[in-house]
């Protein structure tokens, strides 16, 4: 988003490339975290939710992945998934760009919605994957936004997003900023609702993301060491007489500056965000199990009343 | 003449501007106007010449000129534009909470008869007046001032007029620390549920989210040499090209001019400005954007507050350009990337 | 108010017996301006509304010279003047300042409230008088300001208070402490129904009163250098690792801290109140001139529907 | 006994227990009990000694010890009843403007089965604590994070219980910068119409608007040796007889203890502690306030949110103590000041 940040969409996208290239030992069979540079056995990296066993940073996951680590097994059902970038500017390579995400990550856009539940509770999801074009929100991934929050308050569900960007998408110009109004207001008519919008920052959520949905949630959370900020670091710099302080612009740093709620482990997500949603009134949706015995239970009832 | 920028072009017309002042002390001062009959034509002549000078480079601006006119030092702004078009300003300070920001300055004053709520940027003119006011770079607690303020408008039913002229929204480190993406999402946020006519004018720069942070209205219009803008020039063409320089390249890949705008359905109209740009003419150019203010109030003063915030979302709801391809089908056939 | 508080309040009593101790030279010609200490003309001081002449210095007023300075002339109505304190829990010597309060200002208490008009705008008006006990809030001042702020919602008009207070009234213990939630509450119904809360701090607006009503105004305005702060100078001195900064807890360092709207001069307060209230939606009532040459104008109308 | 000052008495009682837990580990680990079998006789006398002493005292206790007991450094903080009266407790952070507050903790959890929203003051018990806890001198950012997260209740129906724990609001000039005043007040402004029920309890130090900025309540209760003034003794000394080691006569006269406000109207109930006071048992002082808890907003919990509010403004209003002369009559004849 603006002139203030691009480099931080700049370093966002490096790092988007280091952390998706150096991951990846080519073997297979072995990580690099990002972060420390330890080698880890793929398979304990994965089992560990892509959180490095030795240093605990939490890496960057597809929208595949998050919602396999988060939400109740096989309860989640995509939604706008028919969504589709146009050009409408002919910006320069952004056809080129958007054929190169599509064909790395097998989505369309960096946001994947849809609803599933959470330790029972039935909620309206939408994830961001910053590995399509550092999740930059142009007019799909803002539409996409849009249809959760309305979703969410026309099926009277909470709705949890786990943002990720690195701002507004340059490519689509103007379009790509008024998604930041776009989206603030549908937040706004779900809070008119008194329909619950948790927010889970991950990394990295930045600019005109940051400055709109991300920052509107009921709820903040947000993973450890995630990277949350307006600008980039070499704009901010620029921009500042003081020095960057100690772990500027990290969760841990947003926490201090009174942004965000909790920091949650991701092992500890799905926990968290059952009991929050509970907190908010939203209770789990019976099983087939608990209809079950439930009927067994009038059942119950019905033949002690007669007896 | 499209050749030379605007600073080229702006001494130019200066330079016409001195020739043509002393050619019309000369026809005043004129004791005996028998030995300098012909002066008063050759005046028309060279006021007709500037006239077709200016006309032809205005003609013919790239967005990289429409960017330098829209920057321009000598270009009114809010506080310019409110002594023009509004009695009675009185400026409010202070957002209750940390401080008061001097880049944006917001208040009460009546247009006519009518009470209405004013926020908008504020950029300085000299050293001391810039620093005052954080070059038009807004802060955190300039958009809570803001927002204070116009929740108060809201409550007592007043309409509420922002100018944008903002190069962005202020990216330093403090910045940062109290919360400058917070106080631009809930001031969209709150905007978008305000029960009271709102109309947002960009009148010079319109950077990014420090400019949306306070244009989310039921009408959004642009000063025809206003430019609005997801991110500076500047900053694009050295993402795209590593560089800097390729400023104008970038600036007509943004597609960053009112016109443009109005086009892409992002604003709703575009506002002439006097011939040769509204620092020519401050007067001519206040009193265009204040038709314009009082037009578009007009259109929404016999709306309800729920009728309002109904269409202000719907008109922001409808911004975005995408396809959408035929869902999927049950029996397994699915559509291919029709977009 | 509180243990922050006490000091301020001390400095405030002290300052309030220094600005009505040395203001007057006994002579009654002339006046000592407890800021500058420059000794003007009794006469001039007062044409210049107890504004010091040479330096600016806006001396505090008693309730009446408040009222006169302020509303459209013979506008003023009394309202409650009938209510008085008692001692509630017998608190050591506490009668005896009321009676030394009483007997110094004719008053009952450091709060006067009635309806007047401004600039032909009708409102509510409550004024504090600092010279009785520094206008500390006890039971009578707090139930004023309620029935102040009650009275504004009922008529549908505008509420202008004039606040100055060293806090709560210590001699009343939690019934004055209670005063702040009571006041607070008062306020909130106004504002929930939509009738304008103008504060006007004047010197000294302290502790308790500024952390209640007094800090809850659509619009807040100040006098020229009032001084205005939570705790007194010694307290805050002791809580703080920094030193006081130039200014500290003036109208002018409140305004730089986002907690004043507007510092007016004390002569133009009532256009600026005017021009605000009108801001707001709230005319002037018309006056009986108005009235009369409204039914010539009707009286004409109908002659030349006649003709 | 009653002439021992809280301090005194403790150490006396420390005393006696140690003498206890002597006397008891002899009597459990006797091999030979014919030897020793007055021990538990003897043991018996001394523990109805002991509560004979403690019930002595405490039966006698002046404002001053109220105090003492209130600010006891091992009585239970507010996190310590969150620990035993609440279950799954999600702290909140933040106040979204500008940081985040040790000195008050605000969050979700569970009484049995009901959400709440709890809010308290935080004291530290150790230096590192305490420093991060600012002593329980609470900024403005906590006062904004109780606010934010008590509107979050109300937006989803969920009662809020208040712990007060403070000496006072933070007074220092960096809380003045960011408006430790305007925090309190708007605290105090918002609870009053927040349409959910409301329970506030003083657990220790009641200490002024510090403690009022979170305790506008439907029903406001006091531990039995809390205390809650207008002001602490120390200032209240200081000013009234310009010497703060009057601060026991200055208690006295404040009227500070749970007993006196409950008969001035000021609180709606008094919450037994266990004998010696709520540090000598946490789990019977948390017992006791959680049964008060649920016993309150029960009464609570059928009113709707209007009717709240209304009951809340008016208990408010109540509170005060004044007389009202007969009104001057209009023939000229003014009663004089019949108070
Ligand atoms: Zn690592
Ligand atoms: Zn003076």
């Amino acid at each position: 988003m603006a002139s203030n940040g691009w480099f931080g969409r700049r370093s966002q996208f490096t790092q988007a490339r280091a952390s998706h290239g150096a991951a990846a030992i080519p073997d297979g069979v072995a990580t690099k975290c990002v972060k420390c540079g330890e080698i880890i056995f793929t398979s304990d990296f994965e089992k560990n939710l892509k959180v490095c066993t030795h240093c605990g940073f939490h890496h960057k996951l597809s929208a595949d992945e998050r919602i396999r680590y988060t939400v109740d097994e096989d309860s989640f059902a995509p939604l706008h998934e028919n969504l589709r970038s146009v050009d409408p500017l002919r910006f320069p390579d952004y056809q080129s760009k958007l054929d190169k995400g599509i064909a790395a990550t097998g989505m369309h856009d960096g946001i994947r919605v849809g609803v599933a539940s959470v330790h029972g509770v039935s909620v309206v999801l939408a994830v961001a994957d910053f590995s399509f074009m550092a999740a930059s929100m142009g007019s799909v991934a803002g539409e996409k936004i849009v249809r959760a929050l309305e979703e969410g308050a026309a099926r009277r569900a909470p709705v949890v997003i786990f943002t990720a960007s690195g701002g507004a998408r340059m490519q689509e110009g103007l379009l790509s900023l008024m998604q930041m109004a776009k989206t603030s207001a549908a937040a706004a008519r779900l809070a008119a609702a008194n329909i619950p919008y948790v927010v889970v920052m991950t990394d990295a959520t930045m600019a005109g993301v940051l400055a709109s949905y991300a920052s509107l949630g009921d709820i903040t959370l947000a993973e450890p060491g995630a990277l949350i900020g307006f600008a980039g670091a070499r704009v901010s710099a620029q921009a500042s007489t003081q020095k960057a302080p100690e772990g500027y612009q990290t969760a841990e740093w947003q926490l201090l500056h009174g942004q965000i709620d909790q920091i949650v482990a991701r092992k500890d997500l799905p926990d968290t965000l059952g009991s929050l949603l509970q907190m908010l009134g939203f209770s789990p949706e019976p099983t087939l199990d608990d209809l079950a015995s439930e009927a067994l239970t009038e059942a119950d009832e019905e033949i002690a009343a007669i007896g | 003449m499209a050749s030379l920028n605007v600073i080229e072009f702006e001494k130019s017309i200066a330079e016409l501007d001195e020739n043509l002042s002393k050619l019309r002390r000369i026809v005043m001062d004129q004791k005996h106007p028998q030995n300098t009959a012909d002066l008063p034509d050759q005046l028309a002549n060279l006021e007709q010449h500037r006239t077709a000078i200016i006309r032809a480079w205005f003609s013919n601006l790239t967005a990289w000129d429409q960017v330098l006119l829209a920057r321009h030092e000598k270009r009114p702004y809010t506080l310019d534009y409110i002594g023009h078009m509004f009695t009675g300003f009185q400026e409010l300070h202070g957002d209750r909470l940390y401080g008061d920001d001097g880049a944006i300055v917001a208040g009460f004053a009546k247009l006519d008869d009518m009470p209405i709520a004013i926020v908008g940027h504020q950029k300085g003119r000299d050293i001391k007046q810039r620093q005052h006011r954080n070059f038009g770079y807004a802060r955190p607690e300039g958009y809570r001032k803001a927002g204070r303020i116009m929740k108060l408008a809201a409550k007592f039913g007043v309409p509420i007029v922002t100018l944008i002229d903002t190069p962005g929204a202020a990216a330093d480190v403090s910045a940062d620390e109290r919360g400058i993406s917070e106080a631009i999402a809930r001031n969209m946020f709150d905007m978008a549920t305000l029960p009271t006519p709102i109309v947002s004018v960009v009148i010079g720069e319109g950077g990014s989210g420090g400019a949306l942070g306070i244009a989310v209205a039921d009408r959004v219009l642009m000063l025809e040499h206003s430019v609005y803008s997801v991110i500076a020039p500047e900053g694009c063409a050295a993402i795209l090209w590593r560089d800097p320089e390729k400023k104008a390249d970038a600036a007509k890949a943004l597609n960053l001019t009112a016109t443009r705008a109005k086009e892409l359905g992002v604003v709703d109209g575009v506002i002439a400005e006097p011939l040769g740009g509204a620092h020519r003419d401050w007067e001519a150019a206040a009193g265009s954007l204040k038709e314009a203010l009082i037009e578009n109030l007009a259109q929404l003063k016999d709306l309800t507050g729920d009728e309002l915030v109904e269409r202000r979302y719907q008109r922001f709801r409808a911004i975005g350009q995408f396809t959408e391809i035929e869902p999927i089908h049950l029996n397994g056939h699915a559509s291919g990337d029709a977009a």
